[in-house]
């Protein structure tokens, strides 16, 4: 496949219909969120799209992100995204090894430099090289080097994103997101433990079409993470009733009241979950009767249990209020002698009041 | 029963199971609206299913009461899509499939006939193509 | 002697501040609704008259006394100290404006005893030599003569032997041994001499064993309103030593409500101890004598009757149910003002006010809210309990053109008692 | 700090750090009332202190009729934005879920849109009741600045719960963010402002009821 060529021009040649085309775009649309009145426009502009070079990065991360995409069962829209980039590096998935691979990155950033569009999952750690090296090269290093020729990033997954577990608290491996790092280039966030495939391929479509998204305080994409799992929650209508699940399995549950109490951070959670849904529309957690944990905002594994209400306290209120009460009653015994001291010495100091003490004059 | 064979109360009875998201009946009133616009100004509708927050049981029920009309199309493009009239005439339920049937994509049109039925200027232009190929090739063989 | 000072009334606010003082100026959250609790309020729609309003200087010394953050405050210069002229300009609304009626403490919402820490402030006020004039020549002579107005025994002697020979009744005096000893105000003394008559034929009639002393027939206590305990504290020990001295079994409390407080709820705390004789107000033995069928009457009164709650009788003192059961036995016709018994509007002349001259219009001025409760009911004639009521009630009927006739409850059951 | 620390932030320490100071200056401020005394009455009883003060602490919440009369407005206002604020506080399921974090009780809880309603009505009683203090001459005049500060830190959690409620403006975890905080705000005034009325009216309903019961006075 040259990269020369038009995506119109490459899929008229392997025989793709314009059905099918449209039957892309309409569904690309969909997933994107955006309204079926911009499906033209998505035609035309990925009509006439020139396949940019794509390299993706892997630093600490679990591969769940990569995972998440690939095994995605939509497979036909996949290959079509597929189509529409060239994905020159990605050491997951490439058949070259070693510094054949490395190869591969350094031609493909010195051709499309200033033009490829760099995508990295796994947070970065800090200045110990001992914990993630690729070929030799420390994670930072080869994320600023990359960055440097890179037309904008797409951070993928939450580590990227916002530092995700490897950046939980303590922190051992001093690990940052991306943004952490660099600030003069444009960053599109699409936070996840792991993403919505359909959001990966979703956003980088979009990115594609229409050029840097619309982002959110985060950097994530608005049409993505507009809304919260709270807002679009099938479950919501019980919670407006206060109808609430107290445990896994007792009545609520059954019915499938709101999972609030359980812990749900759907109301802090934006993300696509609730309409998107996961492996093909099926179903999302909250539908599986699991309250959101969260995964897409930052530091959620540091939120306290998953299971904790999200309006309760994180720390332990309980004890706090007691020990507050012991030290209360110190300083108020304290307090309180001092001033029943001012008060005896009060009284010691009375003098007896006579009538000849009433009058100002006398 | 009304004129359509359906009971009038159907709608509310038949009110999805689970914890409804008050959805359903709105999303009929934007389908009536699309059918009074397109017969006052021909202006064409789409309606995302995806978009719309609907509680597990919910679509069923609302392609229940949409039901299936005279026309039921199925195209094989990278997968199959159907393309179904409902019991609407006017109103389209299109339902798009991947390679292993499962849904990517749903949405009700309201048009004479959904864009993606009608054959395309370019498959036309390579179908005409494919025909004078297949004819000078008929004719170099005779 | 020192003479007055701020420094003595400083410290003498701070000798009453007390537990309870501190809960009710941690409660307040100025909600204002005690001044429509106030008739000088009602009456003058000055909010000067609010009852919190008028313990400023207390709340003051208490929050830069008694409290952490005000002791702060003071130390850092961020409030500033009471100072004598804060005294002195609280002085009028202390004392002219504020009966002691216990109203204000009846509505507040957070529960603050409001006329409990008026009490306390007049304490400081007094020692600070910031007490109107009136009370302080009235407690002058309540020392040094034995009655604020004066009255000495011969005048009480003179009033008994008139009585004697009109009533034809015996005014026992000095009776070692007797059940009661009986007080008076001297207000009744000199102006409603028909009690000491009034009592004596109930007294007989009823077979009730009683006296009167000769070293201790005043009752009221110009201490306590002016607010020195030490002074109210000897006022109330001239009567222990002559009722211990007497081996009386009770004390008669006269109907003047703020002597009845006066020896009923202070006494025993001013002296210091409790007593080893009860003390009643003459409407609660005269209720005991009802219901031990001992007050048998001849006749009815046929005007319809309405009865002034005394403050310090019904609403400070729980004096409430007798006064009522007594006219259901005296009359048939007897109704209820608006906000009555407890809630009962003060005639406006308690608490000292009416021995304050500088008060007397403002006084007057407040009458307009009993007058309001009166023209509700139309009644033919006033019973209250209260010589100082009494006076006040018929110089403010006099002020606003009624003619209504005023009785004493004592009085009128004397006159309609059974002959035999 | 992102939005999602500053929701930490306020559910953690600061949270633990704003119950430590009310607890302790609650009971501090107690300690300071109760610890200055009151001597004994020696006056022979009439009735029962106690049952004179318990009676009050109960019955002083409802007021006579006389008062309804002349403080109608802010007997109603303040019943509202009183049982406004017991509704909004103790009965949104959120909120219980917090009771249950430091007691381990818990209760039922009304729906949220009730609350919602609810704390709407709570608001404009509460806008009613500030712009009576500014008006009425006699509250006016009582008024300093500890009773409009009070005033605020009461509103404040009120309009912040609404807007995160109703997600106005800001991202969810800083609309919830900002209402906790102002709770905290709340919570670390509670003892050294008015606000402590809320426990100090009870010790004052108490001691006027004790001192009425115990000469037999109706209170």
């Amino acid at each position: 496949m040259s990269k020369d060529k038009t995506l119109g021009e490459t899929l008229q040649e392997r025989g793709v219909s314009r059905r099918s085309f449209l039957k892309f775009c309409a569904t690309t649309a969909s997933m994107m969120a955006l309204p079926p009145a911009m499906i033209p426009v998505i035609a035309a502009t990925l009509e006439k799209l020139r396949r940019p070079s794509v390299i993706w990065l892997s630093f600490q991360e679990c591969t769940g992100c990569t995972e998440s995409l690939t095994r995605s069962h939509s497979a036909t829209i996949e290959d079509l995204i597929f189509d529409t980039i060239s994905l020159d590096y990605h050491h997951t998935l490439q058949a070259a090894s070693g510094s054949a691979a490395e190869h591969a990155r350094e031609e493909a950033m010195q051709e499309n430099y200033g033009n490829y569009i760099l995508v990295v999952d796994g947070s970065i750690p800090g200045e110990n090289n001992g914990y993630s090296t690729i070929a030799g090269i420390s994670n930072k290093a080869m994320l600023l080097e990359v960055a440097a020729g890179a037309a904008a990033i797409v951070a993928v997954g939450s580590c990227a994103a916002f530092g995700g577990i490897p950046k939980a608290d303590p922190n051992p491996t001093g690990a940052v997101s991306v943004s952490d790092l660099i600030k003069d280039k444009p960053i599109v966030n699409i936070p996840g433990c792991p993403p919505i495939p359909a959001v990966i391929t979703g956003v980088l479509v979009q990115f594609l079409t229409f050029g840097l998204p619309e982002l959110d305080q985060l950097g994530r994409p608005a049409a993505f993470y507009g809304n919260s799992i709270h807002d679009r929650c099938y479950r919501r209508p019980f919670y407006d009733k206060g109808l609430f699940a107290d445990s896994f399995d007792d009545e609520g549950a059954k019915k499938g009241w709101c999972l609030f109490k359980l812990g749900c951070k759907g109301p802090t959670t934006y993300n696509a979950c609730a309409t998107t849904k996961w492996n093909d529309g099926t179903s999302f957690p909250i539908e599986a009767g699991h309250p959101c944990l969260g995964c897409s905002e930052p530091d959620f594994w540091d939120a306290g249990s998953f299971y904790k209400a999200l309006s309760t306290p994180t720390e332990d209120i309980g004890k706090t209020a007691v020990y507050a009460g012991a030290a209360g009653l110190i300083a108020g015994a304290a307090l309180g002698a001092s001033l029943r001291a001012r008060k005896q010495s009060a009284v010691k100091n009375h003098e007896r009041v006579t009538i000849d003490d009433l009058d100002q004059e006398s | 029963m009304t004129a359509n064979g359906m009971p009038a109360s159907t709608i509310a009875s038949s009110a999805p199971c689970a914890p409804p998201t008050g959805n359903l009946v709105p999303l009929l009133h934007e389908i009536r609206h699309a059918l009074t616009r397109w017969l006052e100004q021909g202006e064409e509708h789409v309606i995302d299913l995806r978009s719309i927050p609907l509680a597990p049981g919910e679509e069923d029920s609302l392609l229940e009461q949409l039901g299936e009309g005279e026309v039921n199309a199925r195209l094989s493009i990278t997968g199959p899509s159907d393309i179904i009239e409902t019991r609407y005439p006017a109103v389209w339920l299109i339902t798009h499939y991947n390679e292993n049937e499962s849904i990517i994509g749903r949405f009700i049109e309201i048009c004479e006939v959904p864009g993606i039925l009608k054959s395309q200027a370019d498959d036309i232009r390579a179908g005409l193509e494919r025909l004078e190929d297949q004819l000078s090739n008929a004719e170099t063989r005779a | 002697m020192s003479g007055p000072s701020f420094e003595r009334g400083y410290n003498a606010l701070k000798e009453e501040i007390d537990a309870p003082t501190a809960a009710f100026f941690s409660s307040c959250v100025h909600c204002g609704m005690c001044a429509e609790a106030c008739l000088f309020f009602t009456e003058t729609r000055d909010p000067k008259y609010t009852p919190i309003h008028k313990l400023e200087p207390l709340r003051k010394v208490w929050k830069q006394e008694y409290t952490f953050w005000g002791k702060l405050g003071k130390a850092l210069g961020l409030s500033r100290p009471l100072t004598d002229q804060d005294l002195a300009d609280w002085e009028s609304l202390v004392y002219d404006s504020c009966t002691l009626c216990g109203r204000c403490s009846m509505v507040c919402p957070v529960g603050n005893d409001i006329t409990y820490m008026i009490r306390k402030l007049r304490e400081g006020m007094a020692a600070a030599g910031h007490a109107p004039k009136g009370l302080i020549d009235a407690t002058k002579r309540a020392v040094t003569i034995g009655s604020p107005m004066g009255v000495k025994l011969p005048a009480l002697q003179a009033q008994i032997r008139h009585t004697e020979k009109e009533y034809d009744v015996k005014v026992p005096m000095d009776v070692e041994g007797a059940e009661y000893l009986c007080l008076l105000s001297s207000m009744e003394i000199m102006n409603f001499p028909e009690y000491i008559g009034s009592i004596a034929r109930i007294f007989k009639k009823a077979k009730v064993s009683w006296t009167l002393s000769s070293q201790a027939f005043e009752a009221t206590n110009s201490g306590i309103q002016i607010g020195v305990s030490d002074i109210a504290a000897e006022l109330v020990q001239r009567i222990v030593d002559v009722a211990e001295e007497l081996k009386v079994k009770a004390v008669i409390s006269p109907e003047c409500g703020h002597a009845y407080m006066a020896i009923r709820w202070d006494g025993p705390n001013l002296v210091g101890k409790r007593f080893n004789f009860k003390v009643v107000h003459i409407l609660e033995l005269l209720d005991e004598l009802r219901t031990q069928g001992r007050l048998k009457m001849k006749d009815k009164e046929a005007r319809k009757l309405t009865y002034h709650d005394p403050c310090q009788i019904a609403r400070r003192g729980g004096v409430i149910d007798q006064p009522r059961n007594l006219l259901n036995m005296l009359a048939d016709n007897f109704v209820e003002m608006p906000e009555t018994g407890k809630m009962n509007w003060c005639c406006g002349a308690g608490g000292g006010v009416s021995s304050n001259e500088r008060a007397d219009d403002l006084r007057l001025k407040t009458f307009a809210r009993k007058k309001a409760q009166l023209d509700t009911i139309n009644v033919d004639a006033i019973v209250s309990a209260c010589s100082n009521c009494r006076i006040h009630l018929e110089e403010g009927l006099e002020e606003y053109h009624m003619e209504l006739p005023l009785l004493s409850l004592t009085e009128t059951i004397a006159e309609h008692l059974a002959e035999e | 700090m992102t939005d999602a620390e500053f929701l930490l932030w306020v559910r953690g320490p600061a949270f633990t750090t704003a119950t430590f100071i009310m607890c302790a200056g609650l009971v501090i401020r107690f300690l300071e009332i109760f610890l200055l005394g009151r001597k004994a009455d020696l006056a022979e009883a009439r009735g029962s202190a106690f049952a004179g003060g318990f009676r009050t602490m109960f019955k002083r919440s409802i007021p006579d009729a006389g008062s309804f009369e002349r403080s109608g407005f802010t007997l109603v206002s303040g019943y509202i934005f009183h049982i406004g604020l017991f509704i909004v506080i103790f009965l949104f399921v959120p909120h219980i879920l917090v009771f249950e974090a430091a007691t381990g009780l818990s209760w039922p809880g009304l729906p949220s849109n009730i609350i919602d309603a609810t704390n709407v009505v709570t608001m404009i009683a509460l806008l009613a009741v500030l712009i009576h203090r500014i008006k009425d001459p006699v509250m006016r005049m009582l008024s300093e600045f500890n009773d409009y500060l009070v005033w605020f830190v009461t509103f404040l959690p009120l309009l912040t719960g609404y807007l995160a409620f109703h997600r106005v403006g800001l991202s969810a975890p800083m609309l919830i963010g900002l209402h906790i905080l102002s709770v905290e705000l709340l919570m670390v005034l509670f003892p050294f402002t008015k606000l402590s009325h809320a426990f100090t009216l009870w010790m004052a309903r108490w001691y006027n009821g004790a001192i009425a019961g115990y000469k037999g006075v109706q209170s």
